[in-house]
């Protein structure tokens, strides 16, 4: 199993880079990673979509459909690609430490 | 590191008359290891008799959600050129035509960037470029780019949408194939590079009812160009038919659906009743010298094919039976838009569009497409009495 | 580097050869000179040639260098693919066509699958390069394609063969209205491996996928269970989930469905049906899979009549007498019990002893 | 009295004319000898005359009575309903038929219903019995029929048409399968009155009963609610719980269906589908209802080929065509959206315009 | 208190050729007042466009569960004849036959217990006594039993069976339909009067794929004759047919659904390929004379028709072939149990049989009542891959 | 609505007997409707149906299947109806207070 050393914090993770225990997940790691995924800042409205993420994980258990994602957030999809250039599954997915989305892939 | 142990499975997919694979694989092999370890790999597989890929993967390029299709093997100690192998889909032109120069281009990229083998294409139609390292796709991607290839559709998105030779070399095509096929490429970049639907969606043209992209039975769209006027008949090139020996009787006439037609043997005159014919294209397959199709020339539009998963698999309805095709086909592109917006509006996951249409109901699916109910969108009316009212038609 | 993204595919019209460039949409009759050769005359009164190559599809940066070479030297620099993957060399200059074929043949490329063929069999990636395979593509459509090579060299079929393969039950290779598909299949149900499903997995999504309803929670695991009687191995819940693999050496393998179209030509589009329900993985030329298609082949060509796709002639004489003039046996995994399965049964009394 | 039970209907041998006993099973041919007359002749030369009357089916034993004394003067007492619920009369000596024809013209009974004609419609109860009847039964059948009754009496139609009505969803008279079904439908949800359902529902089974799983339960109410886009007023809950009753007299009314079959001749059984979703209940001749069947019979009866019965003529004519002729517009009611519906959906661009 | 107001719309329904069932129930009403006031409320009926009789009712006689059905008017007051007016299905003998003497037993039993009105017969065959009141009934029931009279099905029961006029005057009987059927119902009497199962089970017998009492579309159990040799032909009458104007290439022939006869129409000689022939009976139709069934004669058995409530209308299926029917019809007796025990054992409250195969599966059906699959079963395999393996098979 | 005077207690019924309110039956009521369904004597037997059916019914909200009834109380369907003369739906359910059955109907 692939280990991540991000500036110091070992997490498993796996080829993709989606860490493999979601309970390690926390806000440091995030930030680490999103560096991974050309995101250097997170910014407020990164946490925004972040959060929106974890909490809708937390009560469905899946990740929402990228329509949802937009309408709740309120940022089209050419924003989220803007704020996560590799994309809402592989970006803010990864970032916000879900588990690999099947669904939208 | 590759290996040189023998592939004794393999090898023997080397004889026969039929182009072979492992040639293939042996030829690129011969400059890249991961072609290497790609043969051993499946050897492998041939003596497993089980593939030796891992689950899934998400890996991409900048800006797309789609595109690239990641693979890892499960024996990466063994074959570690081959740990990391994803494909890129690149966008086919239309009707899969190229020029040497073009093509040459590409295998410059490729044989830069990954494993110099390929798949000519995919059954989605794309250019798949066959197993490359995570760290490759981006560059990859970037040196595609300069070269004017850009990548085609996978996930939740507009798949690359293709479509049959047509007016390129098909005397049959009753829409401009190509043109429209670059037309709705071009139009819907952004749905075809980022992922934001249920569930994949799928375009493909046809010139005629020959169907020669197999659009009906696997795409979400499938546009099929037909005529509402009359077959053309050159009597002379009919009478030349039935003197070179063709049986118009039983090849032509009796296998018509209609039975629409009628031979006179002895004046060897064709007489096609046109307002029955359904265009079939039967008679026009036989005689292309003598038949052709009308002039008044457009497309039946048919929607809802797909594969079986999940609730088995859907041949395309017909929902529009006749839509004129001209550029720059804002009919059909608004009418592909407003469904996409239905689908995605009340689609669940993983639901194609076939499947929400059966879930909701046509008569759901054509009042929110704001589509006109006609006899030609049924083989037969329902034969249930399960039926519904608007309240307001109740007074 | 900037990022250049939605630049879309290189221009069509950039890549036509000057003879489709002056006479495109004005074509007017084609001929089927000789099997894998077509040739379409336009109202203007060109001719274009049309040189039909087999290809294994799974090609190597070399092999495309070759056919360039080719097409350099015979067809100005223009070839195309068809969308069964046959390679089409396109020649204006009749007299370069029998030259072309006399080097196609002297190198070995496999000219043919024009008219009542058995055309370039559509398929996928099998072992190749996918997650979820019961069995391989290549190597199955290698074997079967060189068992039948004569009909894909020849044009002496009733009417149009087509043979298509998909690897698993995703059928990608859409083989589901297929002359004659090859499908790959497991037998087994998923293992639930409960660590990965519950760190990897996004569990109502699983259970959403499975069409016959057969996943449900596992509370205890935070995981999932497979009722196995009512799973019926498609893999789509592996699709969704790593933590539910259900490859198996022992149960997977390939069945055989036939009668499926396309064309609307006489009769609609119909789809593919089962009639052998399992063969083995028996690589690397799968025996039992080469000869049930064979089989099939040559019983249609010997009774079918002129033009009469297999469907059709399968429709005309009737499935009890497919089955008796194949000689494949019937099993009760041939009788439909998905959801439209009742459209499949026979409600009247008339059949063929 | 000790309460005899199970002993099972009248023998049918005690109930045989004589003709019948001697050549039972032993018969070789028939031929129609005119409408409402068939001959059938034994392997041992004898003849049996059956002289066919029309009945209404609903008849006092006044009429049992009547038709008993006709039976007793010219065939010794002997008579049979058909499976239409027809009277059959059945004359061993030739020599009656004529005599009893007469006598029958006379009395004002409807002799006919053979061959190629319209026979009696299977029907049910209607207004007159039952308490789920989206219409009448007798009524409109009375209707049609007076309207239809040449094609009745005479036997001058291209095949087989026949006419079946039911009165609600339930389809007593199996109406499915008719060349001209008439079906009573509802069109409003039921209304929920919740002390009723309260007191005298199994809640659990009005939920089940529902095929579209309109019913939900009501916790608060200790009752039932009725989602009403979901419902289509099938009625179904009704029959289960007098709670929930549906009939109105602006809701109800008539569907026409058409193309069915029951034979296997030529083609296998066929269901009827649904041409007209609704016309009023207009007691007590349901004038759009009669000229609604009237025009389809004469449509096809001008357009069919012979032998070929309703639901073969729309097979080869197409639907497309069907609307056409009869000038019947198509609603959106006709396209199918319950289980099976993808099945009747159009898969091919072949269509007439 | 009957009432002796007009009914101007029935009055309407006495016009016109077709027999008036007014007319019946004003004679009828002559004597009863519950014919008298079934007449006025069904004028109200007429006026109201909705039905007056309340919901449902339970009644019966002792000893039975089923054979009665309940109805009350929800107009008691204004119609107090009809406040209590239930129906007995009498069982029919096979094949509706009659004496005058038998009916006029019947009517005497009727005139004095009940309205006087019948239904000669219901739809699913039995004679229907129409109006009773609740205390009726019994004696009712006592003098039918007097005069051999049992009553019929109703309820979760086995419902009345019937069959075809067959051999008692039709030449096409391929089995003995109205033994059958009398065997069949005495054999299961108590299933016929004692309600025990998930919901109603229908058999209906006809004696050739005409299917004369439309078995295939409304039974449960379809009993169907057929023959498995080949058509008896009488060449001579072929010829006579076609002398007396028949155009057997155009009537026959062509309409022959398998297209396996040929008519040589100079030497007016018809052949035909048994083996192909799927014995449709048209050709046997069209000229009695001329053609017979074969000699080896027994019955296809088809299971699962019924109409649309709860999951949709269902013809029958084929699920035997071929089985001979000779008394005492053993093999088919058991068949109908073994299937009732499964039904019964599995079926949800009001699943017909046909629900629970489609619920459960053929396969389910096939090996629970062992009968081992053949291709005559059905119209197609299937065209989804979605089936089982017993686990047994993979190894 | 019908009212049944049954040895001085006083209930409502339907036209068929069944009582209208649930709540209303006692043990003395069953005794009470089982006169008027030919039983005139409700042995332990008896009462071991009518149990049965009630709680099968306080339990599922429906009457048992007939099948089940049989199963479960031991008595095959000939015994039942010698001891309900007018069977189980019309005699036992009714003697029970259950509501009128239609799913046996
Ligand atoms: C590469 C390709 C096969 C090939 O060798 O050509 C392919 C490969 C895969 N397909 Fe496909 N599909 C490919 C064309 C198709 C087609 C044919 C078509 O598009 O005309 C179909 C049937 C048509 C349709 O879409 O219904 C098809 C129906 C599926 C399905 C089932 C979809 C359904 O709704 O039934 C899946 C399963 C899924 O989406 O989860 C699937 C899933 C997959 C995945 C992504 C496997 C998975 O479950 O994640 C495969 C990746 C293989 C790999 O590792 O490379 N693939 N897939 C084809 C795409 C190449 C290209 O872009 O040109
Ligand atoms: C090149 C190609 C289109 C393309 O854009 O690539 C093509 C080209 C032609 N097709 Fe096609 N068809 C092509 C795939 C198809 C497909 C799709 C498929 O197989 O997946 C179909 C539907 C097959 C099916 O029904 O299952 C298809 C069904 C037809 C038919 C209908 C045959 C029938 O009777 O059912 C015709 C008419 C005919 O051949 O008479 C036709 C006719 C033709 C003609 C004659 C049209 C013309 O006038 O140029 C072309 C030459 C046919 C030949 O091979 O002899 N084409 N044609 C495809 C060649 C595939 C290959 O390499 O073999
Ligand atoms: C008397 C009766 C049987 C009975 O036991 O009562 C009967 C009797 C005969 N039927 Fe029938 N059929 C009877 C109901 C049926 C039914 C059932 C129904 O209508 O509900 C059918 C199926 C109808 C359908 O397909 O929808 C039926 C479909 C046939 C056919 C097939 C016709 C076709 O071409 O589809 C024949 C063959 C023929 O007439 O050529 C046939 C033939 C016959 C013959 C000629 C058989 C014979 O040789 O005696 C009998 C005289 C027919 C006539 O009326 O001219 N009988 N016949 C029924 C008369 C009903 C009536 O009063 O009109
Ligand atoms: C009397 C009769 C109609 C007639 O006028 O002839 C009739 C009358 C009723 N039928 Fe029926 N059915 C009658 C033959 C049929 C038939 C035809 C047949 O048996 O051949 C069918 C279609 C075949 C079938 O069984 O599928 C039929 C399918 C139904 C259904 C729907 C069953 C289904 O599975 O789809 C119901 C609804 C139900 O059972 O809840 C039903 C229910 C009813 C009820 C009991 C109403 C109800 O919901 O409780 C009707 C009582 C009317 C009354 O008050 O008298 N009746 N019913 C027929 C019985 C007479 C007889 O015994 O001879
Ligand atoms: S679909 Fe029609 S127009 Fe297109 S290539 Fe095939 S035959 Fe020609
Ligand atoms: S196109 Fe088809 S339907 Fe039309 S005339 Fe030709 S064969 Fe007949
Ligand atoms: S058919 Fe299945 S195994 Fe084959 S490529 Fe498609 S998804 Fe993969
Ligand atoms: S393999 Fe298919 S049927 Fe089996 S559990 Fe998984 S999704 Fe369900
Ligand atoms: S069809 Fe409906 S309304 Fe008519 S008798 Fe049958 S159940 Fe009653
Ligand atoms: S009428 Fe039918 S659809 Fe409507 S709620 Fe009742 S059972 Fe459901
Ligand atoms: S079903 Fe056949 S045997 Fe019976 S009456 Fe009809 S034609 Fe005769
Ligand atoms: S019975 Fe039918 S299939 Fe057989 S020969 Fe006669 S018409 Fe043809």
């Amino acid at each position: 199993m692939p280990v991540l050393n991000l500036d110091g914090i070992q997490v498993d993770v796996d080829e993709d880079g989606f860490i493999q225990d979601p309970a390690t997940w926390n806000e440091d790691l995030a930030v680490a990673i999103a560096k991974l995924e050309d995101v250097t800042n997170l910014t407020e409205d990164h946490w925004k979509v972040i959060k929106y993420l974890r909490n809708y994980f937390q009560q469905f258990g899946i990740a929402p459909m990228i329509r949802k994602l937009c309408k709740e957030t309120g940022y089209d999809l050419k924003t989220i690609y803007e704020m996560f250039p590799s994309g809402p599954a592989k970006g803010a997915c990864k970032i916000a430490g879900l588990p690999k989305p099947t669904g939208c892939v | 590191m590759a290996k040189d142990s023998k592939t004794p499975l393999l090898d023997q997919l080397e004889e026969g008359p039929w182009p072979s694979f492992v040639t293939e694989i042996k030829r690129a092999a011969e400059k890249k290891d991961s072609a290497k370890d790609l043969l051993h790999q499946l050897e492998r597989s041939y003596m497993d008799r089980i593939g030796h890929w891992k689950h899934g993967g998400i890996v991409g390029v900048k800006g797309y959600g789609g595109g690239v299709i990641g693979r890892y093997s499960d024996l990466p100690e063994e074959f570690p050129a081959v740990a990391e192998f994803h494909t890129l889909r690149v966008n086919m032109p239309s009707g899969w035509f190229y020029t040497t120069e073009k093509l040459r281009e590409l295998c410059d990229v490729w044989d830069k960037h990954g494993s110099g083998l390929t798949n000519m294409h995919g059954a989605t139609g794309d250019i798949i470029l066959l197993g490359a390292p995570t760290n490759a796709l981006q560059p990859c991607f970037d040196d595609l780019a300069e070269i004017g290839f850009d990548l085609g559709g996978s996930g939740s998105d507009m798949r690359t949408p293709s479509c049959c030779v047509g007016p390129g070399r098909c005397e049959y095509a009753c829409i401009d194939t190509l043109d429209l096929l670059h037309s709705v490429t071009m139009e819907f970049q952004d749905e075809l590079h980022r992922p934001m639907f249920p569930y994949k969606s799928k375009i493909k043209i046809s010139g005629c009812p020959n169907d020669c992209v197999a659009s009906v039975a696997r795409s979400d769209f499938s546009v099929i160009g037909t005529w509402r006027d009359s077959i053309r008949v050159d009597s002379g090139e009919v009478t030349n038919y039935a003197n070179e020996g063709m049986d118009i009787q039983a090849e032509v006439v009796d296998l018509c659906p209609t039975g629409c037609m009628k031979w006179d043997a002895g004046a060897k005159k064709l007489s096609i009743d046109d307002g029955e014919c359904n265009r079939c294209m039967h008679c026009i397959n036989l005689m292309p010298k003598a038949l052709r199709p009308g002039k008044e020339k457009g497309a039946t539009i048919l929607v809802g094919g797909k594969a079986p998963i999940v609730r088995g698999a859907l041949l395309s309805w017909v929902i529009v039976p006749f839509m004129k095709m001209e550029p720059p086909y804002t009919e059909f592109k608004e009418l592909v838009r407003k469904i996409w917006e239905w689908w995605d509006e009340n689609g669940k996951m993983r639901e194609r569009l076939g499947e929400l249409i059966n879930r909701l109901g046509m008569r759901a699916f054509l009042k929110a497409v704001d589509l006109p109910p006609v006899p030609q969108m049924i083989r037969a009316p329902r034969a249930n009495p399960y039926y519904f009212w608007d309240p307001e038609e109740v007074k | 580097m900037a990022g250049k993204t939605d630049f879309g595919p290189p221009f069509y019209k950039d890549l036509l050869p000057p003879v489709i460039l002056k006479n495109y949409g004005q074509w007017k009759y084609h001929e089927r000179v000789k099997p894998g050769v077509l040739k379409h005359v336009a109202e203007s009164g060109d001719e274009l040639y049309t040189i039909r190559v087999g290809s294994g599809r799974l090609v190597s940066t070399d092999w495309i260098r070759d056919v360039c070479g080719i097409a350099d030297q015979f067809c100005g620099g223009h070839l195309r693919f068809t969308s069964r993957h046959n390679l089409e060399f396109l020649v204006s200059d009749k007299n370069q066509v029998e030259p072309l074929i006399a080097h196609l043949n002297k190198e070995g490329y496999a000219v043919g699958g024009t008219g009542h063929a058995i055309s370039n069999p559509v398929h996928t990636q099998g072992w190749i390069h996918c997650h979820t395979p019961a069995t391989d593509a290549s190597g199955i459509v290698k074997a079967v394609m060189d068992d039948l090579y004569e009909y894909f060299a020849d044009s002496k079929l009733p009417a149009y063969c087509r043979i298509s393969l998909a690897c698993c039950l995703n059928m990608c290779g859409a083989v589901h209205c297929s002359d004659i598909a090859i499908l790959g299949i497991h037998r087994k149900p998923p293992h639930v491996n409960h660590d990965t499903v519950r760190a990897k997995c996004e569990i109502p999504n699983v259970i959403a996928a499975c069409p016959t309803g057969a996943i449900r929670p596992d509370p205890k695991e935070k995981s999932l269970t497979v009722n196995e009687d009512k799973c019926m191995y498609c893999g789509n819940c592996y699709t969704m989930c790593p933590g539910m693999p259900l490859a198996d050496p022992i149960g997977d393998g390939v069945s055989i469905w036939v009668g499926g179209k396309i064309s609307s030509a006489r009769t609609p589009p119909k789809f593919s049906r089962l009639v052998i329900p399992f063969l083995p993985n028996n690589p690397p030329r799968w025996p039992e899979v080469t000869s049930a298609v064979r089989n099939i082949v040559e019983i249609w060509a010997t009774h079918a009549h002129k033009h009469e796709r297999m469907g059709e002639w399968i429709d005309r004489i009737g499935w009890e007498r497919f089955f008796d003039l194949t000689g494949i046996p019937f099993t009760v995994q041939l009788i439909d019990d998905f959801t439209l399965a009742s459209e499949t049964f026979r409600s009247t009394p008339t059949f063929k002893w």
